[in-house]
Order: structure tokens, then C-alpha cells, then sequence
């Protein structure tokens, strides 16, 4: 059942074909998380997963990474060495480093640290840069998250629900700054939301997952440049997807 | 009060496999304790601590030590008293084969000492060389203190030039093919005692032989009936073979000689002199670090019947 | 360049039944037969006294074995290391728990904890024998008194790395103190507690070796020690490995299994 | 029915300043005279040679002290206990989080755990004494041997606790191992390292003196050894005290402050 | 500097009186994290907190709990004896325990366990609760401490971000739910949340609060009858909150 994982070429797409993936649960019963989810993040592109909570969004990205391996299926990663780096569903910082030792910990030898001041003052993470993450609030420590993120520079980008409890203002802020992080580089980016607002901004292709065992509801293609992603054109945009995929909304 | 018939118990604590087991082991088969109005009980341990933690924790009346140990412990307040049981001290061993002819011999020699830094032989063979031989061994030699059976292995494997050991380890080893190069009981007479002192003993509580006067008596007159017993009679050594754990033949009879060598023979008198003028000897090389606060023997520490009472 | 996964379900779970039911038996006795190989072995190489080989090692255990003293020896022994093991890790939970919950009582005791850590077995043991007698009571005494101060040091470290997010739960949920210790606060010390015990046995075990040598009749330390003084280490191993065997069996048969019971929730690496 | 606040900032802030910095010291001084008081009325109390006043204690120390004697002793056991103690540690946590890592290896370990663990400690110490020589190393390795299947016990709980979140986020981050052993998982273990450690030296020190005791010359094991033979309990307590001072002072003035360092994260309670 | 935090009749109002609440960070520095933050809870409503990320809001929550004890100022709590659900931001499961199991270990003597299948069924967890929390995905976690907080028939409910972390058919569900077990008993509840929408539909006063170290921003009551709050209702109201409070929608 180990399913594959291997590495394309830079700017290669990233594929994902996950047959079947099934967890052994301690009660001994097995539990089917995915059922079929195959689709392709193309080299440089912005693909997002929405779908129902517990259907096997985490555990797709999960694949991706390379963390759970029994698995039927196979996945290709672009770019065997370039750098992936991921904001997972909880902020999974080190409680013993402050802020800044745990966003400098990931960052690889080669990059520069000039740049943290930006990102931290973009982040409104500068006056907790000494703290520890215990003293954060949560909206904080996942601002922190995304900071060592975004700091790595990474050539394939995955994140798990990266803006939830931060409030409008500060979430719309860190879209912005991960649209300009994104498209600096063009990295292959994989995110999981429940925000179908936000996926409309941010994505040029949206894949929507059933109930567990996730299987693929349905692929929406965006073709509208970023720019071009005005407030009324998100209205229509919306209301389009909520007839297509009704409740997701 | 008491009838002459009744028989007076006593408990005595002492190592499993050491020598004072065997004759007490002899003592209870052959009934000559209660032949002499007293049952013993022998209490066994393993380890030569635990029968003076026995007697101070009041679980046993009786132990074996040495004059020494008791002198210095009356001399902090505990009310011990000593009857003779045994002349065999440590000897100094060396190989068959070593060179060493006499103590002048040991310089750049490792010796292993079994009873430690204290252990009077050790002083009074360290005394003896220096004033015969003007050597002083502990600087001269590299001097390895350690426990007894595993200073015999050592010397058995060569690590040690010569080691200082209890007599049956001594015996254990003459019969394996070493020699003995002084014996402490060699090096008292040498340095003055006009005979063999009967370094260890039984040992019990003024108190003790002050309620069960019979049960001293007894027992005294039980031992020296066990120790003829055991002089005359090869026979009577038989049953206590595997209690010796003698290797071979060789090992049975030199141990059997050793301890009928060490059967002390003299007056309570000699032996009080003898054992004073040792103390004052000590007291000279050891300092009050080894007889402890006391200058000269204190009183009381020979048991000498109904006269230790009041 | 995609692997896929060509394997069924079916054969998948074999392999992983293969891998988690049979193997720990198998792994267990390859691993004591790799062990008794290697003493063999050095025993043949070294050829010494010192060194017995496996056979004569046995071959004292079955002398003493059908004798009934070997096992009269290990009763006694293991009868004083349960009663002070219970001691001494009840004891020593409730002080350090305590000492690793509030910041001053870790303060005013640590010196004491610090003290009584370091008193020698020897001192401890010879006071407990001669102040309340040559007696079980005294010899049990001796070894929890040893033994605590260690269970009290890991279970206190236990206790400082409470997850303080759980207390807080269980404060406004109103779990009674039962509640919380049972199902907050034990789970969190499992690791600590099963630190604890297995070196606590094996130290509690090596005490009671000292507390028979100074002043009991019987058990496998007192055995071992006679043997000592006859320097015969194939009669001080037949002890010592019979004393093992009951621990091995203890581990194997209660201790891992209650493990994996009480570590089930934790996701497999 | 409501309390207001009514202390200003600047009181509490003197108030906390207070409970937190000077108390500590007060407190210790208090915890150590407290000792001290019922030692000496258990001592006047009891009115046994077998229990010590302080005065008594004090006097052997300080005749000892003044001849160098006990400061030779001191450091010569001081001196076996760090080599033993680093040897110890470095070793066993190195085995400890291999097997508490990787379940085969556990499961192939775990009965040479159990016997290693259980093996007296007079065994290893006339072993090593009889292979290697009555010397320095024997006794240090005699030591470390004893000390090393109690490190591996503790540390293997710890880094079976570990949490694999923060493991797999070193993972994608591609920590590499210097980097996650420094900062990802001993951290994390910093617990059952203070635990084992102060167990540790604790046992150390007590395999220290059994070892001086069987084949050493000097050292504190040696003279409480010779004190035992002559029953002198305040000479033993003599130097068991001195050798307690100086853990005393190794654990307020090294391994506290660092642990306060370590545990800064934590969120006070 | 320790706040009062005491405790008044049954069907009183939660009075919160913070003047001042500072954390002392690992690295000396003071952090001020609330400065003046004073409203009142009548007893039975709901009221939500609104505010930055980072500006003070679990701290408030937390100071309410008694969990906080060293402020400026005062909390008075209703009803002494009443029972307190709090849904924290983590989910904070015992991971040891199943998801039945920490369940049934909030619930006090009195209350029986007849409708745990029912309030498992809605909250989709029906299936999971012989499971360890090790094993649920987040959203699947934070609906076990939603059911946690439900099952014990709170008299004062906290809530802090409830309803993040789940897809938007799911959270409508529970906020329904929600509802139901609110209105059943008149609970007295206050809430977190980033999401005005979600304010609107379930509040009876909306708190904003301003950046940390927090301060009233302004109190908004809705006196419309929660049935009566349907979609058109609810666009008006949000735009004219958008005017008033610019930035939280
Ligand atoms: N280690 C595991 N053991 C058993 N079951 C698991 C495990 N991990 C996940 N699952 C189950 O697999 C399913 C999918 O989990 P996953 O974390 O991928 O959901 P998700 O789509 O990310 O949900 P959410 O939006 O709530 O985060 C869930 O039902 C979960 O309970
Ligand atoms: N224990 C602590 N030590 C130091 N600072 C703390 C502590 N707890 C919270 N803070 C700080 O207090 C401020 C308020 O924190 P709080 O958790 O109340 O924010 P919040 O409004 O709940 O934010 P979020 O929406 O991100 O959860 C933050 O700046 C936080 O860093
Ligand atoms: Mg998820
Ligand atoms: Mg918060």
C-alpha cells in the first residue's frame, strides 16, 4: 500500500493521484480518509482544497509532504531540491525558541536573514520577535507560522488553513503579502481553506473535495488575472461556484 | 532461683561460610552446648558488618571480633566485653617463587591489604619493617586496599607482589602455592608480645553476662569442649567439609592446621599483659585514629567471669 | 518517474500483522539467544574462573534449584523488593508530584531531596537495623527510604512539565481530584512513572542486595554475597541471572503490555 | 460584591520582586536550618552513639579538614564521580533515544536493558576489577557501567514522548541533525535529563563508594569504609555530609539557574 | 494588582470591569495587553467580543474564567453554583481519553448521558467517538470540545473562535445548534469571533475592541429577534456595522 513519492524537474506540475489512503484507528477498525483525489498544481501556479472539515484535505497535504507513506497511489514533486515549506493547521512552533530563533531555524544557509525586519513588521510580529510563543495569542503564533513559511523563499508552498483567527483586517493583509511573496517567485503553492472567498482571490484553480472518504467534487478553473479580481467580479465569481457546489459558501 | 537443668539460649551471630560457623556448627551437632547448659542459635550473615550491626540492634548476644574493635567502642560508652576465641590473624602472603625472603625485601612491590589501612596487623608489620629493616612499606610499595576474596584472585593472577589476607584466605592460599612471608601473629611476638594473643574473640554486652551469667559460662565451657573435640578428632572435621568450601585435599588440611594453630592455650593473665602491652604498642604507631580516644586498654574489655560483675 | 503503489490492501495488512504480532516474540528470544551467545563466547575466550560459562552457571542454579534454596533466596528477596517498591513509589509520587506543582514547597525541600539523595545506603541501612531491630520491617524500611528520593526527583520533573492548558480544562470543567489525577494528570506522567519504575526496581533490587549482606538470613543478596566471599561467580551469576529472569518476565508479560495499553492514543512513528 | 484591584502597579511589582528574588535564598537558608534542627533534637533525643549531634559530625569534619585528609578524599570520589557521571549520560542518552526512536532496535534491546539493569553492582565492580585492573579506569568504567542502563531507561521514556508534530516539522524544514538534536528534541528531553542527571549523580556517588570500598585507596567510600569498621558514625556522617555540600552547591548554584534558563518558555503557574 | 473576581446571584448579569491587564514577557519587557475594557453580559444573552488579533480577547475570556488573576479591576459572575463551558481556542482534548471519553468527563453527577448520540449525531462525530484525539482532524477536534461544552447545560457559556477551522455547511449546522441549546435554557454566553457574520446572526450585543492593548471601540445591540434575522436583514445590518466599525467585515 506504500505509496509512491517522487520528484520532477523544476517547474515541472506537481501531481497528486491518491487512490486510496485508509488509517488503522486504535480501536482497530479501519478508517477511509480518501477514496480517489487525483489533480495537478501546475509548475508556478495557485491551487486550492476546499472541502468538508474531516474529509481528508490535511491528510492529502500530508501525502504531498512525504509524511504519511502508506498509500495507494503516487504523488510527483517538482524541483527534487527545492526548498517546501508549509504552514500546517496548528502553528507548530518551538516552545523553547522565541519567534524570531524559530523562523531563523528554518531558514537554509544560503538566505540572507536582511529581510526579516519587512516580513516581521508586515506580519505585525515585530514586538513579539523575543518572545516565546506560550506568551503569543494564537493569531500571533500563526502569524509566526506563516513568517518562517515565507522567510525559506521555498520553491513548492503548502499551506493548511493559513488565515484562520486572524481577523479581516490583519487576514486580508497577509493575503496581499502572500500574493507578493508568490508571484515574486512563482512558486507551486497547495493551499487548504474553508474560505471560499478567499480561495477566489488567491487561486487559479480551485479542487473540490466530497465528504470523507474525500473523492473530487469538481475543478474550477480561474482565468482572471489577480489584478483583475475586482470586488464585484468576486460577487458574480462566488455566486456562480455556490450554485455549481452548493454549501460551500 | 533457676535449676541447674535448664538450658540457657544464646544467639550468635555469625558469617555463613566463616571459620567461627564451623565450630559452632560442630558445638550444636555434637550436643556440646546443651551438655554445657546453653542452646545455641546460630544466627548466619554474609557479611562481616552485619554481625556487629546485630549485636549493637540487640538481635544477637553474641559475636565474634577483635579486642581492638571492643576496647574502642567501650571507650565511647557501649558496654562490650571480649573472651578469646582465636590467635589466627591475617598473614602476608607471597608466590612460591617470589624473591622476597623477608620483610626488607618489599620495595617497589604492589601489596594488597585486606583489612584496611587500620588493620593492626597491617601496622604492626609496618612497624615491624621499619625498625628491622628501616623500610617503610606503605611508601615504599604501592599499597592496594581492597576486599578480601578479590585481593586473594589478585594475588592468584599475579597482580599483586604479596597481600595481607585474613588467615583461611592465607590458607586458602598456601595451599594453592604460596608461602607466608610474616604472619601478624609472627610480627606481634616480634615486636614484643611474649606469646600469641588471641587477636578475635567472642564478644557480648556486660549487661548481657550480668542477667545470664550461666549462659556465658556455659557457652565458654562449650567452646573450649568443641576446640579439644576438634584438635583430637579428624573425624569430627567430616561433617564440616562442605561448610569449608576447601577447594581440594591440600586446602581441607592446611585449613584444619591453621585453625587448630590458632587455638589460644594461655592464661587469661599472660594474655590480658600481653594484650595491653600490644594496645600501648598500637596506640603508638596507630594514634588515637585507630584505638580511638582511650590511651591505654580500657577496662573491662577482657570478660573475666563474675569479676567483670559487680 | 511515479511509483505506484502496487501492493494490495490485502497484502499490505499481512505484512503488517507479520510485522507487529509475530516479530516482538521472535525479536525477544533472538535477542537473549545473541546475549547467552556473547557470554558464551567471551566465557570460552577468557577461560577463567571469573568468567563461568553458561553451563556451569546453570548447572549451580540446578543444583540450588532442586535443592529449594534458590528458590526459598529469590521468594524472600522478591517479597522485600514488591513491599518496597510499592513503598517507595507511592510515596515518593504523592512528595514529588507535590514538590512539582508548587514552586515553594520545591524550594524549602529541595535541600532535603538534595540530602537524603545522596546519604549512602550503607548510613541509612545500618540506622534503620539498629534503631527498629534485625527485621523486615527495618530491611523494607531501608530500601523505600533509598529508594524514594529517586522517585520523587523524576516524578517532581514529571510533575513541573504538566501541560498547564489540561489543568486549566479540567479547573473550569470541575473535575474532583480523583478525575484529575486519574485522567489529567497520571496519563502526563506515564513516561516519568515508567522511568521511574523500571530503574526504581532495578535500584530497589540492588539495595535490597546491600540491606540482606548487613543483616538478614536470607535472599539472593545474602546468597551472593556467601558466594562472593568464596569468589565462585558462577553461584553469584545463577542468583543474579534468576533474579533477572523474574524481571525480564515482569517486563515482557505485565510492564509492555500495560505500556502499550496506556500509550495507545499516541500516534505510531 | 465586587473586589476592585485597589494595589497599585508599582506595590505589586515590589511585591512580586520580593516573592521572587530574595525568598529564594531566605528560603533555602531556612530549609537548611529547619534540617539541621531536627537532626540535633533527634540526636539529643535519641542520645546514641549511633546518632550523631552536629557538634560531633562538625568535629571529625573539621579535624579532617584542617589535616587535608578529607579534601584529598573529597576529590578524589569527586573526581571518579564526574568522569563516570559524563561517561554515563553522553553514553546512555546516545542508546537511550536510539531505542526509545526506533521500536526494532527498543524491542531487540530491551531484554539486555533488563539485565544490564539488574545486574548487582558488585558483579560489574569485581568484573571490571579482576579484566582491567585494580585501577582508575576500572573503577570510573565499573562506575559508568552501573550508572549507563538507568540513563537509557529515563532518556528512552523521554524521546518515546517526543512529539512527532514538531519532528516532522524539523523534517520539512530540513533541520539538519545538529540542528534538531539541539533544538527540537533536547529540549524536549530536558526534563527526563534533569531527572536522570540528578538521580544519576546520586547513584553514581553510591556505586562510587562501593567501588572505592572494594579496590580503591582513597576516596570517600574508602574512609567511610574504614569509619564503618570502627563503628564511628560521625566520622561516616562527616564526610557523607561533605560530599552532600558540595552537590548541595553543584545544584543551587549550577543546575538550578540553568534549568530556570532551560524552562523560561514555560509559562509560569 | 490582583482583580476581584466574584460571583452574584443566579439570572445576574456578567459584569466585566478589566482597567488594566499587563503580562510580564520571558524576556523582563512589560506587554499591556488589556486597557480598559468594561461591558456587561445580562443574564441570558448573547454578547460577542470582536477585536484585532492579538488585542486582548482571550485574555479577556480568561480573566472571566478566573484563570487570570492578577489584573486591574473586576468580574462579577452570575449565579455561584452555576455550571461554566468554555470552548478555547485549541480544542484542548485529554489525548488519552477517547472523544466519548473526554466527553463524559466534563459532565457532572447530576446529568445524565441519554442525549450524548443525539449531540454527537448532529455534530457529525457519531462515528468518532470511540476514537483518540490523536486521530481527528482539527475540525473534527474542535467539534468534540464544542460537544464537551454543549453536554454539560452550562448556565455561562464561553466561546473562543468556535467555529473556525470547519467548513461553512458545518459551522451554519452547529451555530443552529448552537442556537437551540442557547435559547433552550437562556444560557448566558459570550463569544470570540473574527467573523462579523457570524456575530450578527447569534449576538445580542456585539463588543468591538480596538488594537492591543485593548479598549472599547464601541457596543453595538441588535434587538431584532433572531428568528426574525434573515439574509437581507442580516447584508443591511453588516454594511451599516462595516460604516460604523470600518475594517472588521
Ligand atoms: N492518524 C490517524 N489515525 C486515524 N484516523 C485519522 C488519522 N489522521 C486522520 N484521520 C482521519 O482521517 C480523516 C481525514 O482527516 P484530515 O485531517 O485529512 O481531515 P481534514 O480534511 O484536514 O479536516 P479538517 O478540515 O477538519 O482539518 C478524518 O476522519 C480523521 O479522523
Ligand atoms: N502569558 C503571556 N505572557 C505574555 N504575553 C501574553 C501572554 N498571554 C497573552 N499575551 C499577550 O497579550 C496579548 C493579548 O493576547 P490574547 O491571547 O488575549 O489575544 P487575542 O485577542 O485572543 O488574539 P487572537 O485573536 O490572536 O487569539 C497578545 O499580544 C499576547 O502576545
Ligand atoms: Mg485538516
Ligand atoms: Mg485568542
Amino acid at each position: 500500500m506504500t505509496g509512491g513519492l517522487s520528484n520532477a524537474a523544476p517547474g515541472a506540475p506537481l501531481r497528486v493521484s491518491i487512490t486510496r489512503k485508509a488509517f488503522r484507528g486504535a480501536d482497530g477498525k479501519l478508517v477511509e480518509a480518501i477514496a480517489h483525489v487525483a489533480f495537478e498544481v501546475p509548475g508556478g501556479s495557485f491551487v486550492t482544497l476546499i472541502g468538508p472539515s474531516g474529509c481528508g484535505k490535511t491528510t492529502t497535504l500530508r501525502i504531498v509532504l512525504g509524511l504519511e507513506t502508506e498509500f495507494e497511489g503516487s504523488v510527483v514533486r517538482p524541483d527534487p531540491d527545492g526548498r517546501i515549506a508549509v504552514v500546517f493547521q496548528e502553528p507548530r512552533l518551538l516552545p523553547w525558541r522565541t519567534v524570531e530563533e524559530n523562523v531563523r531555524l528554518a531558514l537554509p544557509e544560503g538566505i540572507g536573514t536582511e529581510d526579516l525586519d519587512e516580513l516581521f513588521d508586515v506580519l505585525g510580529l515585530s514586538e513579539m520577535r523575543s518572545r516565546f510563543p506560550t506568551e503569543l495569542s494564537l493569531g500571533l503564533a500563526r502569524r509566526a507560522a506563516l513568517a518562517r513559511a515565507f522567510a525559506i523563499r521555498p520553491s513548492l508552498l503548502l499551506l493548511d488553513e493559513p488565515f484562520v483567527s486572524l481577523d479581516e483586517m490583519t487576514a486580508a493583509r497577509l493575503r496581499r503579502l502572500l500574493t507578493t511573496v508568490w508571484s515574486a517567485r512563482r512558486t507551486t503553492a497547495l493551499m487548504v481553506t474553508h474560505n471560499l472567498r478567499e480561495a477566489v482571490q488567491l487561486s487559479d484553480r480551485i479542487v473540490f473535495l466530497t465528504e470523507r472518504p474525500a473523492k473530487i467534487r469538481g475543478i474550477h478553473e480561474i482565468k482572471v488575472a489577480r489584478e483583475a479580481r475586482d470586488a464585484e467580479w468576486r460577487e458574480t465569481e462566488l455566486r456562480r461556484l455556490d450554485r455549481e457546489f452548493p454549501g460551500v459558501l | 532461683q533457676e535449676t541447674p537443668s535448664r538450658v540457657e539460649p544464646i544467639r550468635v551471630g555469625v558469617l555463613q561460610y566463616g571459620t567461627v560457623n564451623w565450630e559452632l556448627d560442630a558445638m550444636t551437632r555434637e550436643g556440646l552446648d546443651t551438655a554445657n547448659g546453653v542452646d545455641v542459635e546460630i544466627v548466619p550473615f554474609a557479611g562481616e558488618a552485619a554481625s556487629s550491626v546485630a549485636l549493637q540492634a540487640g538481635d544477637v548476644d553474641m559475636i565474634v571480633a577483635d579486642w581492638l574493635w571492643v576496647s574502642r567502642q567501650r571507650a565511647t560508652g557501649a558496654d562490650f566485653t571480649f573472651a578469646p576465641y582465636s590467635t589466627s590473624v591475617g598473614s602476608l602472603m607471597v608466590p612460591q617463587n617470589s624473591p622476597a625472603a623477608d620483610l626488607g625485601d618489599l620495595t617497589g612491590k604492589t601489596i594488597g591489604v585486606a583489612g584496611g589501612p587500620l588493620d593492626k596487623n597491617w601496622l604492626l608489620i609496618q612497624a615491624l619493617a621499619k625498625r628491622e629493616y628501616g623500610v617503610d612499606l606503605s611508601s615504599a610499595n604501592e599499597i592496594v586496599y581492597g576486599a578480601p576474596p578479590l585481593l586473594t584472585e589478585k594475588a592468584r593472577t599475579g597482580e599483586l607482589d604479596a597481600v595481607l589476607n585474613f588467615w583461611h584466605y592465607a590458607a586458602r592460599l598456601e595451599a594453592s602455592g604460596f608461602r607466608t612471608l610474616i604472619s601478624g601473629t609472627e610480627a606481634a611476638r616480634e615486636m614484643g608480645t611474649e606469646g600469641p594473643v588471641a587477636s578475635i574473640g567472642w564478644v557480648f554486652r556486660d549487661s548481657f553476662a550480668e542477667e545470664h551469667p550461666e549462659a556465658i559460662d556455659g557457652f565458654l565451657a562449650a567452646d573450649l569442649a568443641t576446640k579439644d573435640l576438634l584438635t583430637s578428632s579428624d573425624a569430627a572435621w567430616e561433617p564440616l567439609r562442605t561448610m569449608m568450601k576447601a577447594e581440594d585435599d591440600a586446602a581441607y588440611r592446611i585449613l584444619i592446621q591453621r585453625y587448630r594453630d590458632g587455638i589460644p592455650a594461655r592464661s587469661p593473665g599472660d594474655e590480658v599483659k600481653d594484650t595491653e602491652a600490644l594496645y600501648a604498642l598500637l596506640y603508638e604507631i596507630g594514634g588515637e585514629r585507630l584505638v580511638g580516644p582511650s590511651e591505654t586498654l580500657v577496662e573491662g574489655t577482657y570478660y573475666s567471669g563474675l569479676g567483670n560483675g559487680p | 518517474m511515479a511509483l505506484d503503489g502496487m501492493a494490495s490492501v490485502r497484502g499490505e495488512r499481512l505484512r503488517r500483522l507479520a510485522h507487529d504480532r509475530l516479530t516482538p516474540g521472535t525479536l525477544t528470544t533472538i535477542s537473549l539467544l545473541g546475549l547467552l551467545a556473547i557470554w558464551w563466547i567471551a566465557a570460552a575466550v577468557a577461560d577463567s574462573r571469573v568468567l563461568p560459562t553458561p553451563p556451569q552457571v546453570f548447572e549451580v542454579f540446578w543444583r540450588d534449584a532442586v535443592s529449594g534454596e534458590l528458590w526459598f533466596h529469590l521468594a524472600m528477596t522478591l517479597m522485600r523488593v514488591a513491599f518496597a517498591f510499592v513503598a517507595a513509589m507511592a510515596i515518593g509520587s504523592v512528595i514529588g508530584i507535590g514538590m512539582g506543582i508548587s514552586r515553594q514547597a520545591n524550594r524549602f525541600f529541595d535541600p532535603w531531596l538534595i540530602l537524603f539523595l545522596n546519604i549512602p545506603a550503607l548510613v541509612v541501612i545500618v540506622l534503620a537495623y539498629i534503631w527498629f531491630g534485625l527485621n523486615e520491617v527495618a530491611a523494607i524500611g531501608a530500601i523505600a527510604v533509598n529508594k524514594i528520593p529517586n522517585v520523587v526527583v523524576t516524578m517532581r520533573e514529571g510533575a513541573k512539565a504538566l501541560d498547564p492548558q489540561l489543568s486549566e480544562m479540567a479547573r473550569i470543567y470541575r473535575f474532583g481530584a480523583a478525575k484529575r489525577i486519574r485522567h489529567v494528570v497520571l496519563p502526563q506522567l506515564q513516561p516519568y512513572f515508567s522511568a521511574a519504575s523500571r530503574s526504581g526496581l532495578a535500584l530497589i533490587w540492588k539495595i535490597a542486595l546491600v540491606v540482606e549482606l548487613l543483616g538478614r538470613s536470607d535472599g539472593v543478596g545474602f546468597q551472593i554475597n556467601l558466594y562472593f566471599q568464596l569468589f565462585d561467580v558462577a553461584g553469584i551469576l545463577a542468583y543474579t541471572l534468576a533474579f533477572v529472569a523474574v524481571m525480564l518476565a515482569i517486563e515482557l508479560m505485565l510492564v509492555q503490555p500495560f505500556e502499550a495499553r496506556a500509550t495507545r492514543w499516541r500516534r505510531p512513528r
